[in-house]
C-alpha cells in the first residue's frame, strides 16, 4: 500500500467540495477534470509495480476523466447559450453542509465494514462512499442537466475509487469502471445534451417535468 | 265423519249470526233494539239475488278477487278445532297454512281493489297490507308460543288445552298471546277501534274502502267471507282463552256455539265502549301486540 | 455456440445500419429474431453450453429466460415492420439496429456467469434501449428518455459499486478473488457478512432501477408512455426479466450465506411495496399506457414477493415471469394499435376501441383480465403459486397483503380499460386512417393464446426446466 | 354414461353462439341454431343429470356429479333453454343486429360456465368455470355498453366479482396447503386447526355471499339485473346468483365439525338480507331493480334453511337438517323457477311499452293478459302462497324453524324461533310488495301513451313463460315427487350420518299440501263457477268507477306504486333513508307541483361509494411522488439506498 494514496484521496474529498460549494459553472467542470486525473494517478500507484497495462489504463483514464469529457462539457455550455452559474434548488453553504454530513455517514459506514488487514488505515473506503454521496447531492440538487452529469461524473468517481481496493486482485474490474465512463462521454452527455439544447433552448431540466401525474 | 259434517255445517251457517250479535250489543248498548238477530242473513240473500255493476277499467282480477277470498277462509276454517273437536283438516304446519291462506286471500282482495283504478281503493289496499305486514309477524310470535306450549306443530293439538309444561309455566305466555291474539283479530276483521265496518269514511277506513266497487253476489261473498273469518280466529282465540271441554260430544258443540257468542257479544261491547282510534295508532297498536306475543316467546325461551 | 447466440443479432443489427432501405429494413429485424430464436432452440437441446472458460454459460435459469426472451422477441419483432410500415415518415435505420443489438445483449446478460461481464451487458442493454425511447424524437419522448438514462446509469453505477464490494467480500476473507457464479455460490457461506449484505443492498437498488422496482420505477411511467407499444413490450417482457434474472444471481450466493433470511425479508418488502405503490398511482390513471407501466412495476414486485417467499413461491415467480412478460406483450402491442388508432393515448379521447379496432380492442380487454390473474390465463397460474407459496410458509398477512392490492390494482386498471374499450367512438376517432392489419394482429393473438395456453396446460418440458430452475436457484447447484 | 351427456350438454351451450359469428350472411340463422343448440344442450344436460341420480358414477376424477350438482344443473339448464327461446322474439337478431351475436356468445358460455362450476371437483377447474361464467356474465350486463348506466353496472359487477374470484383464492390456497392437493372434497378432521377453519368459513361466506347477492354483499346485483336483457336477468337471478348458494351449501358441507355460531351467522345473515331485500324492493321504481331486490330477498331465505341446517350438524340435530337442507335446496329450484317467470313477464312488458318505470305503466291486464295471469303466478308463487310451488319451500323451512323451540325431544336453540317470525314479516311484506307490482303495471287504467298502446307479446315469449309457470304449479301441486331428490341431495349433503337421517315425508306433511291445494284450487274453482252463473242470470251492467262522487276521475289520479308503498316504507325510513324532493309550497291557487322520491341503497351508496372517494383522493395525494421531477426520483433512490443499508 503506496504511503502517496491517503494524501491524494484527501484531496479528492476536497474537490467534492469544490465542486458542491463552486458557484460558476466552469469551476465545477474544472474541479471534476482535476479529480478524474487524481483517480489516474491513483491507478498508477495503487498497483505496486508500474506494469504496461496498469499505465494503459492509467493513461486512458486521465484522457478521459481529465480531459475528454469536461471538454465536451465546455462545449455544452458553449454551445448551448445559456448562464453560467449554476443553479442549485438547496443554496451552496447548506449543500456544502449536507456534504459534510455526507462525508460523515460515509465514515461512520465505512467503519462497520471491516478492512482487510493488507489495505488498514487507507482511507479508500470512506473515500468512495463520500465520493458518491457528494455526486447523489450534486444529482439532487442542481437544475441544469450540465450540472446533473458532472454530479453523475462525480458519483462515479465514487466508485472509481472503490475499484483501486480490488487493483490487484481483479483488475478487469477497474476497466469496466473506465468503460463506464466511455457511456457517459457517449451517450449522458454527447447526444442527449446537444439534444435536449435544441429541443428546449436551455438546459435546464425544469423544463423536464412534463411527463408526470 | 259426522263430527266434520258438524264442523262444516257450524262454518257455514254461524259467522253471520256472529254479525248479529255484534249488532244487537251495540244496539242495546245505544238503547236502541236494534235489527233482528238474523238481519247478516237477510242482507246476504238480498246481495246474492240482486244484480250488479262492474267498472270498464276491471278484469278477471275483479272477480277473482270475492271468489279467492272466500275459497281461503272456508280452508282456513277446516284448520282450526272448534270446541274440543279436533279440526277435519290437521297436520304439521298447518298454522302456517292458516296464516298463508289469509295472506293468499287479501293479495287477490287487494289487487281486485286496485283493478278499479280509483284512488279511494287503492288507498284501502294499501292500508290492508301494510297493516297486515305488522299483524302477521304478532300472529306467528302467538304460535311459536302454543307451539312450544303444547310441544305440537299442529293447530289442533295445540289448542287443545293441554299444556305439557305445566300450566304455571303456561299461564303467563298465554295471557300474553290472548291480548295479542284479539288485537290481531279486531285489526283483521277490521272492527272497532282499528276500522268501522259501517262508516264509508275514506279517510279512515281499511276493509271496507277495498271493496267499495264490489256489488251484488260479489259484495255478498265478500261480506259473508269478512264474516267467516271473524269467526274462524275467533274459534281460535276461544281456544287460547278458555279451553273447556264437556264430558259429552254434543254438549261440547253447545259448549263451542255458546263460547264463540259470548265472544260476539265481547267485541259488540268494547265496540261500543271505544271510540276509533286515528290511523295513525293502528301501527302502534300492532306493534304492541307484537311485542306482547314477543314477551310471551321470551318468557318460555328464558 | 455460445458466441453464436449474442453475436448473430449484432451482425444483423450491423447489417441493418448498413441497409439503405427504409422500406425493406424492418424486414431485418423478424429474420434476426427467428434466426435467433432456432439457435436459442439448437442451444437449448443440444449439450450444455458453455464458453470463455466459464464466463459464459447456460444453466437451467439461462435456458428458461433465454427461451422465453426469444420466443418474446421473436413474436414481437413479426410486428415490428408492420409498425414501422405505418411509420415511414422518420428513419428507422437506428431503431432496427438498436432492437437487434438489445437482443444480442440481454443473451449476453442471460448467460452471463461473471457478474462483471454481466454487469457490462446490463450496461449495454440500457445504451441499446435509449434510442428506441427516443423513437418519437418529440420533446416528451425525450424527457422520457433522459430520465431514463440518468436514473438508469445511477442505477448502473451502483450495481457496481455492489459488485465490487461482493469481489472484495471475498477478498476480504483472504480467499482466491473471483467473480464466477459458481465460485461464488460455492464460497458464499465464508463470504463476509457485512460486504455481502452491502453488496446485496447496493445490488439490488441497482438492478432493480433497471428491473422497475418501486421506489426505483420512477422512469418506467415516462419511458412507457412515449415509447412505441413495440418497445414497451420488449423492455416490459424481455429487459426487465434480464434485470431479474441478474438480482436472482446475487440472491442464489445470498441464498448460501447467512445473509439469506435478510435478502428474503428485504424482497418481500419490496415486493409488496411495488405492488403498493402501483396500486395507488393505477387508481384514475387517464393516460393507458402508464397505466401499463405501474401495471408492470407491480407484476414486478410479485416476482421479487415471489422469490422472497422462496419454495413453491420460487416456481410461481419464475412462471410468472414469463406468463406476465407474454401477458404484457399482448397489452402493449394491442395499446400501440389503440393509440395509432386514436392518435391519442388518454381516456379522455379514447373509448368503443371494441367498436373502432374488432380485434385489438377485445384483445386489449382480453389482456387486462389476463394480467389482472383472472383464470384461466397464464397469470392467474403463476399469480395462485405464489399465494399458496405465501400461505405454505404461513405468512398469512403477506397473502392477505397481497390479495388486496391485487383487488385495488383490479379496479384501478379496470376502471380505465373499461372507459377505452366500452362506449361509442368519436366521429374523429372513426375517421383515423388506421385500421387493423393481420400483420398487427396477428402477433399479439400468438402471445395471446401462448399466455393462456400456459393456464390452462403448462407442457412438462416447461415444467422440468421450471423445477430445475427453482432447485438451481434455491439449492445453488443444478 | 351419465358424465358424457353432462359433457356434452355443457359443450353445446359453450358452443351455441359461435355459429352465429360466422353466419354473418343470415344472422337470423344463427339465432335459431344458438337456440337449437341451447335446447339440444339442455335436453342432454338434464338427461345426463337425472340419470346420475339413479348410477352414480365417478368417471373423472376432476368431476363430482352427484345428487348436490344434479339439483343445481336442472334449473341452470332448464332456465338457460328457456331464456334462449325466449329470445328469439325477446332480442331478434334483425332488431339488435349490433350486439346479438356477442349476447349470444356470452349466453352460451355463462350456462356453460354455470354447470362446469356445478360438476368441478378439482380446485382449479372449478376457478376457470367460476371465471368464465362470471366474466360471461359481465358481458351480457353490458350488452348495451354504449349507455353509461349499463358501464357503470357493469363495471360494479366486474369489480364485485374479482373479489369473489380473490376470496376464492385464498380459499382454495388454503385448502391447497392443507391438503396438497387440488381436488374437492371434504377436509379430513384435523386438516385445519378451528382458526383456520373459520377463517375458511368466513372466506366462503364473503365469496360466495358476494355471488349470491347475499345482504350485505348485494350492492352490484340490483344494478346488473336492471340494465341486462330482460332474459339475461331471468338467467342471472334464476340460477347465477344460484352458484354462490352452491358453493356455499357444497363447501360448508366440507369442513369438519362446524361450531353452532356459524349457522347462527348464516340464519342472521339470511334473515337481515331477506328482510332488508324485500323492504328495498318496497321503496323501487323500476320493475326490474324491484325483481333484483327480491332475489336478494328469496337469497336471504334460502341461506336461512342452511344455516338452520348447519346449526342442525354442529347440534347433531338431523331434523333441522333434513328440513332445512331440504327447505333451501326447493327454494333454489322455486326461486329459479318463479323469478326467471317473473323477469321474463317483466321483459314482455318492457318489450311492448318500453319502460321500466312502475309508475308510468297501468292497465296492462286488458291488453297483454297472458303476461298479466302468468306474472300474478309468478307473484303468488314468489310471495310463498298456496297452491303454488314458493309455499313448499317456504313451509319446509318454517317447519325447521318452529322445531328449533325444542318440539319433543330436541334440543332447543329458541333464538333461531325468532327468525320464523321474521320470515312470517317477509312473506307479507313480499305480499305489499307483489300486490303493489302487479296492481300498478297491470291493473287500472294506463297511466302513460307507451303503457296505452302496449300489445301482447308472441307466442314464442309466452310459451316459454307458460313452462315456467305449469313447473311452479306441479312443485306446488306435488311436492312429494320431488321429495326423493331433495333426500339423495341432503344425504349427499352429510354423508356421514346417512343411516339416521329421517326421512323428509316423516317430517313435512307433503301429502297434505298436494291434497290442500287441489282442495284450494277446486274450491275457487266451484265458488268461480258459481259466481259466473249467478251473474249470468241476474242483470249486469257497466259503468265507470264510484268515486265518491268526483265527476271526472283521470288515470293520474290512480293509487300509484310509490302511493302505496309510502305507509310501508316510512316504517322503515330508518333503513330506506329516501331523498325526497317537493317543490315549495305554492300559492293561493296553486299552479304544478313537483314531488319525487328516490330509494339509494345503504351500502352502495352510503357507505361504499364514499368510501372510494376517500380511496381516490388519498391516492391522489400521493401523485407528487410522481411529479416529473427527475432530482425527486433520484433522491428516492438514495434514500432507500441508506434506509436498506441501515435496515439491520
Amino acid at each position: 500500500m503506496n504511503k502517496f494514496i491517503d494524501p491524494i484521496l484527501v484531496l479528492v474529498l476536497l474537490l467534492n467540495f469544490v465542486a458542491l460549494g463552486a458557484s460558476r459553472m466552469r469551476t465545477v467542470i474544472q474541479a471534476v477534470a482535476v479529480q478524474g486525473m487524481l483517480l489516474g494517478v491513483l491507478i498508477a500507484l495503487a498497483h505496486g509495480s508500474l506494469v504496461l497495462w496498469v499505465a494503459m489504463m492509467a493513461l486512458v483514464t486521465i484522457l478521459l476523466k481529465g480531459v475528454v469529457i469536461p471538454r465536451m462539457l465546455f462545449d455544452a455550455i458553449r454551445d448551448v447559450v445559456i448562464r453560467r452559474e449554476v443553479e442549485p434548488i438547496v443554496g451552496f453553504i447548506a449543500s456544502l453542509f449536507l456534504g459534510a454530513v455526507g462525508t460523515g455517514l460515509a465514515v461512520l459506514f465505512a467503519r462497520t465494514l471491516p478492512i482487510a488487514h493488507g489495505d488498514v488505515g487507507s482511507l479508500i473506503v470512506p473515500a468512495a462512499l463520500s465520493t458518491v454521496l457528494t455526486g447523489f447531492l450534486m444529482l439532487t440538487t442542481r437544475t441544469k442537466a450540465i450540472t446533473q452529469v458532472v454530479g453523475y461524473l462525480i458519483l462515479e468517481n465514487g466508485v472509481f475509487i472503490f475499484g483501486m481496493l480490488l487493483m490487484e486482485a481483479i483488475p478487469f474490474l477497474v476497466e469496466l469502471g473506465v468503460l463506464l465512463d466511455l457511456f457517459v462521454a457517449i451517450f449522458v452527455m454527447g447526444i442527449i445534451i446537444h439534444k435536449i439544447s435544441r429541443e428546449f433552448s436551455s438546459v435546464s431540466t425544469q423544463m423536464l417535468s412534463e411527463l408526470k401525474e | 265423519m259426522s263430527q266434520i259434517l258438524v264442523h262444516i255445517f257450524l262454518l257455514l251457517v254461524l259467522p253471520p249470526l256472529l254479525l248479529g250479535v255484534i249488532g244487537k250489543t251495540k244496539a242495546l248498548f245505544g238503547g236502541r233494539n236494534g235489527p233482528p238477530f238474523l238481519q247478516p242473513y237477510y242482507d246476504l240473500i238480498r246481495l246474492f239475488k240482486k244484480g250488479s255493476v262492474f267498472s270498464t277499467t276491471t278484469t278477471w282480477v275483479f272477480r277473482a278477487g270475492p271468489v279467492v277470498g272466500l275459497a281461503t277462509v272456508l280452508l282456513a276454517g277446516m284448520l282450526i278445532p272448534f270446541g274440543g273437536h279436533s279440526a277435519p283438516v290437521s297436520f304439521a304446519g298447518d298454522m302456517i297454512l292458516f296464516a298463508y291462506l289469509f295472506a293468499l286471500g287479501r293479495f287477490f282482495t287487494a289487487s281486485a281493489a286496485l283493478d278499479t283504478g280509483s284512488a279511494f281503493e287503492g288507498m284501502g289496499a294499501a292500508r290492508e297490507v301494510t297493516f297486515s305486514c305488522l299483524a302477521e309477524p304478532a300472529l306467528f310470535f302467538c304460535f311459536l308460543v302454543l307451539a312450544k306450549l303444547s310441544a305440537s306443530l299442529s293447530l289442533t293439538t295445540m289448542l287443545d288445552g293441554t299444556f305439557p309444561l305445566g300450566a304455571g309455566v303456561a299461564a303467563p305466555s298465554l295471557v300474553l298471546v290472548a291480548a295479542s291474539l284479539f288485537i290481531v283479530l279486531l285489526v283483521e276483521n277490521s272492527r272497532i277501534p282499528f276500522d268501522d265496518p259501517n262508516t264509508h269514511l275514506e279517510l279512515t277506513m281499511i276493509h271496507e274502502v277495498m271493496v267499495l266497487d264490489h256489488s251484488g253476489p260479489a259484495l255478498g261473498m265478500i261480506q259473508y267471507g269478512a264474516a267467516m273469518k271473524l269467526f274462524v280466529m275467533g274459534a281460535v282465540l276461544l281456544r287460547v282463552v278458555a279451553p273447556f271441554e264437556a264430558a259429552n260430544v254434543w254438549a261440547d258443540w253447545g259448549l263451542f256455539v255458546v263460547g264463540i257468542l259470548i265472544l260476539a257479544v265481547v267485541i259488540g261491547v268494547v265496540e261500543s265502549v271505544m271510540a276509533r282510534f286515528r290511523m295513525v295508532f293502528v301501527p302502534t297498536f300492532l306493534v304492541a301486540a307484537c311485542l306482547l306475543s314477543v314477551f310471551g316467546v321470551i318468557l318460555l325461551l328464558r | 455456440m455460445a458466441w453464436f447466440l449474442f453475436l448473430v443479432p449484432l451482425v444483423f443489427a450491423c447489417v441493418a445500419a448498413a441497409t439503405p432501405s427504409n422500406r425493406w429494413r424492418p424486414w431485418l429485424v423478424p429474420m434476426g429474431g427467428l434466426t435467433h430464436l432456432l439457435l436459442t432452440g439448437f442451444a437449448v437441446t443440444g449439450q450444455p453450453v458453455s464458453a470463455l472458460k466459464g464466463w459464459v454459460v447456460l444453466d437451467p435459469i439461462s435456458t428458461l429466460v433465454l427461451g422465453f426472451v426469444s420466443t418474446v422477441f421473436f413474436l414481437c419483432s413479426l410486428y415490428a415492420p408492420a409498425y414501422l410500415a405505418l411509420r415511414q415518415e422518420r428513419s428507422n435505420r437506428v431503431f432496427c439496429a438498436c432492437l437487434l443489438a438489445m437482443l444480442g445483449m440481454m443473451t449476453l446478460v442471460i448467460m452471463a456467469h461473471h457478474l462483471g461481464l454481466m454487469w457490462v451487458a446490463i450496461e449495454a442493454t440500457t445504451l441499446a434501449t435509449a434510442p428506441l425511447l427516443f423513437f418519437n424524437h418529440s420533446p416528451r419522448s425525450l424527457e422520457a428518455t433522459w430520465k431514463y438514462l440518468l436514473i438508469g446509469s445511477v442505477g448502473i453505477a451502483l450495481a457496481l459499486l455492489g459488485t465490487f464490494f461482493l469481489a472484495y467480500s471475498s477478498i476480504h476473507e483472504g480467499l482466491e478473488p473471483t467473480l464466477l457464479l459458481e465460485d461464488l455460490v460455492h464460497l458464499a457461506p465464508r463470504l463476509s457478512a457485512p460486504w455481502l449484505h452491502a453488496a446485496f443492498v447496493l445490488l439490488l437498488v441497482g438492478y432493480g432501477t433497471k428491473m422497475g422496482l418501486a421506489p426505483m420505477h420512477t422512469w418506467k411511467p415516462d419511458a412507457y408512455g412515449e415509447a412505441p407499444g413495440l418497445v414497451g413490450a420488449l423492455l416490459a417482457g424481455g429487459v426487465t426479466s434480464c434485470a431479474f434474472l441478474a438480482i436472482l444471481r446475487f440472491y442464489q450466493i445470498c441464498s448460501n450465506a447467512p445473509e439469506a433470511a435478510f435478502a428474503r425479508e428485504i424482497l418481500i418488502f419490496i415486493g409488496l411495496l411495488s405492488m403498493a405503490v402501483a396500486a395507488v398511482f393505477v387508481i384514475r390513471q387517464r393516460d393507458f399506457k402508464r397505466m401499463l407501466a405501474y401495471s408492470s412495476v407491480e407484476h414486478m414486485g410479485i416476482l421479487v414477493l415471489g422469490i422472497g417467499i422462496g419454495g413453491v413461491a420460487t416456481y410461481g415467480a419464475l412462471l410468472h415471469m414469463i406468463t406476465n412478460g407474454l401477458t404484457k406483450g399482448v397489452m402493449f402491442l394491442s395499446a400501440g394499435n389503440i393509440h395509432r388508432a386514436y392518435e391519442s393515448k388518454s381516456t379522455d379521447d379514447v373509448r368503443g376501441a371494441m367498436q373502432r379496432l374488432p380485434i385489438s380492442g377485445p384483445l386489449f380487454l382480453a389482456g387486462f383480465l389476463m394480467v389482472t390473474g383472472s383464470p384461466p390465463g397464464g397469470p392467474f397460474i403463476s399469480e395462485f403459486t405464489i399465494l399458496i407459496g405465501t400461505i405454505h410458509a404461513g405468512k398469512y398477512w403477506v397473502a392477505g397483503l397481497f390479495l388486496a392490492l391485487l383487488a385495488i390494482v383490479f379496479i384501478g386498471m379496470g376502471a380505465t380499460v373499461l372507459r377505452v374499450v366500452q362506449g361509442a367512438p368519436s366521429a374523429k376517432a372513426m375517421a383515423t386512417p388506421y385500421r387493423d392489419r393481420p400483420q398487427l394482429v396477428i402477433p399479439i393473438i400468438i402471445l395471446f393464446v401462448f399466455a393462456l395456453a400456459l393456464g390452462v396446460w403448462i407442457p412438462h418440458s416447461l415444467d422440468t426446466l421450471l423445477q430445475q430452475a427453482a432447485a438451481y436457484l434455491e439449492g445453488g447447484h443444478p | 354414461m351419465s358424465e358424457w351427456l353432462v359433457i356434452l350438454g355443457i359443450a353445446c351451450h359453450a358452443f351455441s353462439g359461435v355459429p352465429g359469428l360466422f353466419l354473418r350472411r343470415d344472422p337470423a340463422a344463427g339465432q335459431w341454431l344458438a337456440m337449437r343448440l341451447a335446447v339440444l344442450g339442455s335436453a342432454l344436460g338434464i338427461t345426463g343429470a337425472l340419470v346420475a341420480l339413479w348410477s352414480p358414477a365417478q368417471l373423472f376424477p376432476v368431476m363430482r356429479l352427484d345428487a348436490i350438482a344434479v339439483i343445481f344443473l336442472i334449473p341452470i339448464f332448464l332456465v338457460s333453454a328457456l331464456g334462449s327461446i325466449y329470445g328469439l322474439e325477446y332480442w331478434a337478431q334483425a332488431e339488435h343486429s349490433g350486439n346479438g351475436r356477442k349476447l349470444r356468445v356470452f349466453y352460451g358460455l355463462v350456462t356453460a360456465g354455470l354447470a362446469g362450476v356445478a360438476v368441478a371437483a378439482n380446485s382449479l377447474l372449478f376457478l376457470f368455470a367460476w371465471e368464465v361464467m362470471a366474466l360471461s356474465a359481465f358481458f351480457l350486463v353490458s350488452t348495451e355498453d354504449h349507455d353509461q348506466e349499463v358501464r357503470d353496472a357493469g363495471m360494479l359487477y366486474l369489480v364485485i366479482t374479482h373479489f369473489s374470484t380473490l376470496c376464492l383464492f385464498a380459499l382454495f390456497a388454503i385448502w391447497y396447503v392443507a391438503t396438497g392437493s387440488f381436488a374437492l372434497g371434504a377436509l379430513p378432521a384435523g386438516a385445519v386447526t378451528p382458526t383456520m377453519a373459520t377463517v375458511l368459513f368466513m372466506l366462503m361466506v364473503v365469496a360466495f355471499g358476494f355471488k349470491a347477492g347475499l345482504m350485505p354483499f348485494h350492492i352490484w346485483l340490483p344494478s346488473a339485473h336492471a340494465m341486462a336483457p330482460s332474459h339475461v336477468s331471468a338467467m342471472m337471478s334464476g340460477v347465477l346468483i344460484k352458484i354462490g348458494i352452491y358453493g356455499l351449501v357444497r363447501m360448508v358441507s366440507w369442513l369438519p365439525d362446524p361450531p353452532a355460531w356459524w349457522g347462527g351467522t348464516l340464519l342472521v345473515l339470511g334473515t337481515v338480507s331477506g328482510v332488508l331485500g324485500v323492504v328495498f324492493a318496497l321503496g323501487q321504481h323500476d320493475l326490474k331493480r324491484l325483481l333484483a331486490y327480491h332475489s336478494i330477498e328469496n337469497i336471504g331465505i334460502i341461506v336461512m334453511g342452511l344455516g338452520l341446517a348447519l346449526a342442525g350438524r354442529s347440534l347433531h340435530v338431523t331434523a333441522w337438517i333434513v328440513l332445512g337442507l331440504a327447505g333451501a335446496l326447493l327454494h333454489v329450484w322455486n326461486h329459479g323457477l318463479f323469478k326467471a317467470l317473473l323477469f321474463l313477464s317483466a321483459g314482455s312488458v318492457i318489450h311492448s311499452t318500453h319502460t321500466r318505470v312502475i309508475d308510468r305503466l297501468g292497465g296492462l291486464a286488458a291488453v297483454m293478459p297472458f303476461t298479466a295471469l302468468l306474472f300474478a303466478v309468478g307473484a303468488v308463487a314468489i310471495c310463498g302462497l298456496p297452491p303454488l310451488n314458493g309455499f313448499v319451500s317456504e313451509l319446509l323451512i318454517y317447519l325447521g324453524l318452529f322445531r328449533t323451540l325444542g318440539i319433543g325431544a330436541e334440543p332447543s336453540w329458541g333464538v333461531a324461533a325468532f327468525a320464523a317470525a321474521m320470515l312470517a314479516l317477509i312473506g307479507a311484506l313480499a305480499v305489499a310488495c307483489f300486490v303493489k307490482a302487479f296492481g300498478a303495471i297491470f291493473l287500472g287504467v294506463a297511466r302513460s301513451d307507451s303503457a296505452r298502446h302496449a300489445h301482447e307479446s308472441g307466442r314464442v315469449m309466452t310459451g316459454s313463460m307458460l313452462v315456467l309457470a305449469v313447473c311452479c304449479f306441479c312443485i306446488g301441486l306435488f311436492p312429494w315427487a320431488v321429495s326423493l331428490v331433495l333426500e339423495l341431495g341432503i344425504a349427499a349433503w352429510v354423508p356421514g350420518l346417512n343411516a339416521e337421517l329421517p326421512a323428509l315425508r316423516t317430517l313435512a306433511p307433503l301429502g297434505w299440501i298436494s291434497m290442500v291445494a287441489f282442495t284450494l284450487i277446486g274450491l275457487m274453482f266451484l265458488i268461480g263457477l258459481g259466481l259466473v252463473r249467478r251473474l249470468h242470470r241476474s242483470r249486469v251492467t257497466a259503468a265507470g268507477t264510484w268515486d265518491c262522487g268526483y265527476a271526472a276521475p283521470t288515470p293520474n289520479m290512480q293509487y300509484t306504486a310509490s302511493s302505496f308503498a309510502q305507509m310501508l316504507g316510512s316504517f322503515f325510513v330508518w333503513v330506506l333513508r329516501p331523498e325526497v324532493l317537493v317543490s315549495e309550497k305554492q300559492p293561493v291557487f296553486p299552479g304544478r307541483m313537483h314531488f319525487r322520491s328516490h330509494v339509494m341503497d345503504v351500502v352502495l351508496d352510503e357507505v361504499l361509494r364514499p368510501a372510494y372517494q376517500i380511496g381516490v383522493r388519498i391516492s391522489s395525494r400521493f401523485h407528487f411522488f410522481q411529479a416529473g421531477n427527475i432530482h425527486a426520483y433520484l433522491a428516492y433512490i438514495v434514500i432507500f439506498l441508506i434506509v436498506l443499508l441501515l435496515w439491520r
